[in-house]
């Protein structure tokens, strides 16, 4: 990690997903798409979602920003897709508590071992600023999916 | 690299903030031009006030209100002293710059219904002159003052070097501009704009030049009555005084017809349920209790700068801008967004580095001790000009040395690293 | 005299100034109703802010703007719950009382020019009713409201002890009453209005009502859920916070609807040279960089109130009026302006002396060592309602002892001597 | 003086004008009236002059306000009936000057003795809040002396 700190936010797993996103790729063939944006930094991410049987069967993304939101959305792809929504958004819920701990949040060992790659985010709760970022793709993804069971109820 | 009368290792001394860690490492504050830290004799000022003097001012014939009034007036001398203002009556405390110049916008829309006030009113026709670089507190004001009377908003704009374009200014400010409105140094491109062909044209067209010297003022001499200005606006926390002081500046004899903006205790000459009167400028302006402590605060820190010699202060900046974008230019994939050279230029210097964006730049230098900002610094526009979402932005002050300046390049070489 | 818990001699050493002498004599300060004085607490909180913390909010990924946007918005957090305020939203910093009181009047003037604002909407045959026992800053944004829209101002009278005419109520707030501003605690008079009443009426026919707690938030526990009011204003300097910064509440379907006051850095969503988008309340209305450390100070303030207790504050004030009441009435010559029973009234005391100006009381109290102000108090139909050019007023806080309402009495009866 | 302190703003000379105000008429024959208020505090004086050879043959006013306000009034018409208006506009001048002094003037003997009791006042260029009320009487001479020469050039 070219000698950055243990403590770093920016984890080789952050990284990475940042150098080779998952999922970025926009669907040609899907239920729902949102645009959100985050007007104080402008990062701004593209998603669209294909859900089958009550599950997230495809999904897909193009964004442009700092590499904490592309690379959360990255991670986020990579956990929900095959999921079903229910499960999808209990995850998303676990991921926003997470961020909104200020830091002080002790992830047992069964939350942890569910958001996968997602825990390196953790570092990102301490920085306020940072969390907006970290959570874009999975506001977006909520979005979607909400969305989608709008469309049909 | 400095004027020899300038010390810097003395003048950090006089900053306690300045001996802090971030992430285990030696502070390195390269974000003056977001806020400035604070000389112990500014802290001190406020102590003292609070523990020796306090009291409201103007409205009390007690010791206490005494003294607290004459060492409030005593920050207004020093104020206008400092921007060579031609009578203490021309400064006007408010809470920060952008309260300045909405006090501004706000003055003229309520000329509309004013009576005698008829010199400042606009409209339908009238146009209102800004630049594409202006800080956001310099810009929207003069939005919202077109959508309230119905005059149209134009700009001046800038070119690929971060410059106005000389040749639109005859064009943009003309027989139908009122007023023209434009930064003094830029604190997005650390910009600094020719004050004098503006105000030229903007005066041939019988238009109010109006100031924003909120990143001036603080780095190098102003003199209002030289700049030839009519209004002017900047703002304490930026040049090492406290947070919560600003002040309007403005030429007596149009102060002295401007409406009244906030309205309330101390602003009036007499209060009747059927109708009021107002006061003479600067309480004209001045409405409540005003930010006291503040403002005494701002007055130790006007010493201070002017100790030292705001020339001294400007050698030593300009020495510094030198020097970071030479050094700068070195680092593979940064490009300055702005004026790459220390002419006509302040000590901001934004910048995009290749491949990294400007959050992760930032904040990977704070993991590093050092202080930048990241965003579009409040002036969106400019951003949008150079079809960039964001810059880094680093800015320096009295207390930069450089070795901070080192500092930086060595730790935006890290970021390229880390994200290679 | 006051409540168990209520320890007034440990709470004056939490005041420095407290042990200042003036003109050689021990500071008797009852001035508290023009600005209180500020505990340790409150000072080092500033000191520690600047020295160790200081940067800007909000706009930096760095450590110490991380540091210092937790530490304000941790403020918003304390200020919400002193009034009970439902959510952190509902919390606007401005820089004092009368900012917040002009934000809310020209947020509705604005509203004639913004899309969407309808509802804020006022203009000719439409009402706003204030009381003559309004401080200024209450009454002349008001007025010029009505200048600016062209709607009607009217006012609440009061009766010869200070209280509003009850029967007035239902005939000034009628269907054409848009909205109702007014004071909790007089600062005049130390008259305490009915609240309930009066919501209670505006609110039948359909009136906004704004509530200028200025007076009352320092000296008794505010519920603004309780009271059920829509907007409230109050200052920091007078609650035991620093100078510099004020509140605005206001339920937030409401703020959520009003169009933005002051414009520029922070209040914006997105800025673009075409038209400009605004953030959700409070950012909305907090334009340019906040009163930081201020609303740090502020935010000690509160925590030093609530660690003793609203409701002991108000005991022991309470007490403090019941005491002063009785003793001012053996003052011969002296007469009490407002309620004389300490009923429904707060630790503010107006008074006549029989042949001395209230100029010359209070300077001849200055020269024994007790601050007391004389004046209109920017409430100057109060003082033309009773036919007298100013009085001369003893204000008392946290800190206030019996002990200094003898040392008044006895003072006062020495000016009667020399004038005698 | 009831036991008040040597430094006290409130010189018997003060009180005594206060309590017994002279030339406190208003004359019946005159030249210009003015009327004067401050603002803040409400002081106010109604004064006449009467102009007779290029002197203050006679001047009276009414008054409302501090003991400040009134005895100052009291005091400046003792000085300047029986004047020619360029003595009265030099006394007038001197007693400003002390006035604007923030306490830190040292009357020379001979300015001393021309302002007589005024002198009592100097106290009260120590309180700015106050020098308002020690001058309406003062301006509201200079103000009335200068509508005469106005009508007669
Ligand atoms: C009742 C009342 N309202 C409003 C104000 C204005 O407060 P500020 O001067 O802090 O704006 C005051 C005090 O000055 C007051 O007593
Ligand atoms: C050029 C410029 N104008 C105006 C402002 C607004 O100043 P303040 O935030 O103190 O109102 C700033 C800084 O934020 C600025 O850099």
């Amino acid at each position: 990690m070219s000698g950055l700190s243990m403590e770093s936010m920016y984890q080789e797993i952050i990284l990475d997903h940042y150098k080779h996103p998952h999922h970025r790729v926009l669907l040609e063939d899907f239920d729902a798409e949102v645009h959100h944006v985050n007007p104080t930094c402008g990062d701004e991410v593209t998603l669209r979602v294909q859900v089958r049987d009550g599950a997230i069967a495809a999904l897909g993304w193009q964004g442009e920003g700092c590499s904490i939101s592309q690379a959360s959305t990255s991670v986020m792809s990579d956990l929900v897709v095959g999921k079903d929504i229910a499960s999808a958004l209990a995850l998303q819920e676990l991921f926003l508590g997470l961020m909104q701990s200020k830091g002080s949040a002790h992830l047992g060992d069964e939350d942890a071992d569910a958001l996968e790659d997602a825990v390196a985010f953790e570092g990102v709760a301490k920085y306020p600023a940072r969390v907006k970022c970290a959570l874009l793709g999975w506001m977006a993804m909520k979005g979607a999916v909400a969305q989608t069971e709008g469309a049909r109820p | 690299m400095t004027s020899s009368a300038f010390d810097v290792e003395a003048i950090r001394k006089d900053f306690p903030i300045l001996t802090r860690e971030v992430h285990g490492r030696p502070l390195v504050y390269l974000d003056s031009a977001n806020t400035s830290h604070k000389p112990r004799a500014v802290l001190d000022a406020i102590e003292d006030f609070y523990a020796a003097h306090n009291s409201n001012v103007a409205r009390a014939v007690h010791t206490l209100g005494s003294e607290a009034t004459t060492l409030f007036e005593a920050s207004r001398d020093k104020v206008a002293a400092f921007i060579n203002a031609a009578s203490r009556e021309e400064i006007v405390f408010t809470k920060n710059s952008s309260e300045a110049l909405n006090l501004i916008a706000y003055s003229i829309s309520n000329a509309t219904t004013t009576p005698g006030a008829e010199r400042f009113r606009i409209g339908p026709g009238d146009e209102i002159v800004v630049t594409e670089m202006e800080h956001h507190s310099n810009l929207v004001p003069w939005q919202l003052l077109a959508q309230r009377t119905g005059a149209t908003f134009r700009w001046l704009p800038i070119d690929d070097d971060g410059r106005l374009v000389e040749s639109s200014i005859d064009e943009i400010i003309n027989e139908r501009t009122k007023i023209v409105s434009f930064v003094h140094q830029s604190n997005a491109l650390g910009t600094v704009n020719p004050v004098a062909r503006l105000v030229e044209r903007a005066h041939a067209v019988g238009a109010l030049v109006v100031l924003d010297a909120s990143q001036s003022v603080p780095h190098m001499p102003v003199d209002v009555q030289a700049l030839g200005i009519d209004l002017m606006a900047f703002t304490g926390h930026k040049m090492y005084g406290p947070t919560g002081v600003g002040v309007l500046w403005g030429r007596y004899d149009l102060l002295a017809e401007m409406p009244p903006f906030l309205a309330g205790g101390e602003m009036i000459e007499t209060v009747d349920m059927a109708g009021t009167t107002y006061a003479l400028p600067p309480h004209r302006f001045e409405a409540g209790t005003p930010m006291i402590a503040e403002a005494i605060g701002l007055g130790a820190a006007v010493d201070y700068l002017t100790a030292i010699g705001m020339d001294a202060v400007h050698d030593h900046e300009q020495a510094l801008t030198a020097y970071a974008l030479e050094a700068m230019a070195t680092v593979p994939g940064l490009r300055i967004i702005g004026p790459d050279q220390p002419v006509d230029r302040g000590a901001t210097i934004s910048f995009a580095l290749k491949g990294v964006h400007p959050h992760d730049v930032s904040q990977l230098l704070d993991e590093q001790g050092i202080a930048v900002r990241a965003g579009h610094h409040c002036a969106r526009p400019v951003c949008v000009r150079y079809g960039i979402a964001a810059t880094t932005r680093a800015s320096f002050g009295i207390y930069t040395t450089t070795a901070e300046i080192d500092a930086l390049v060595a730790g935006v070489a890290r970021v390229s690293e880390v994200f290679a």
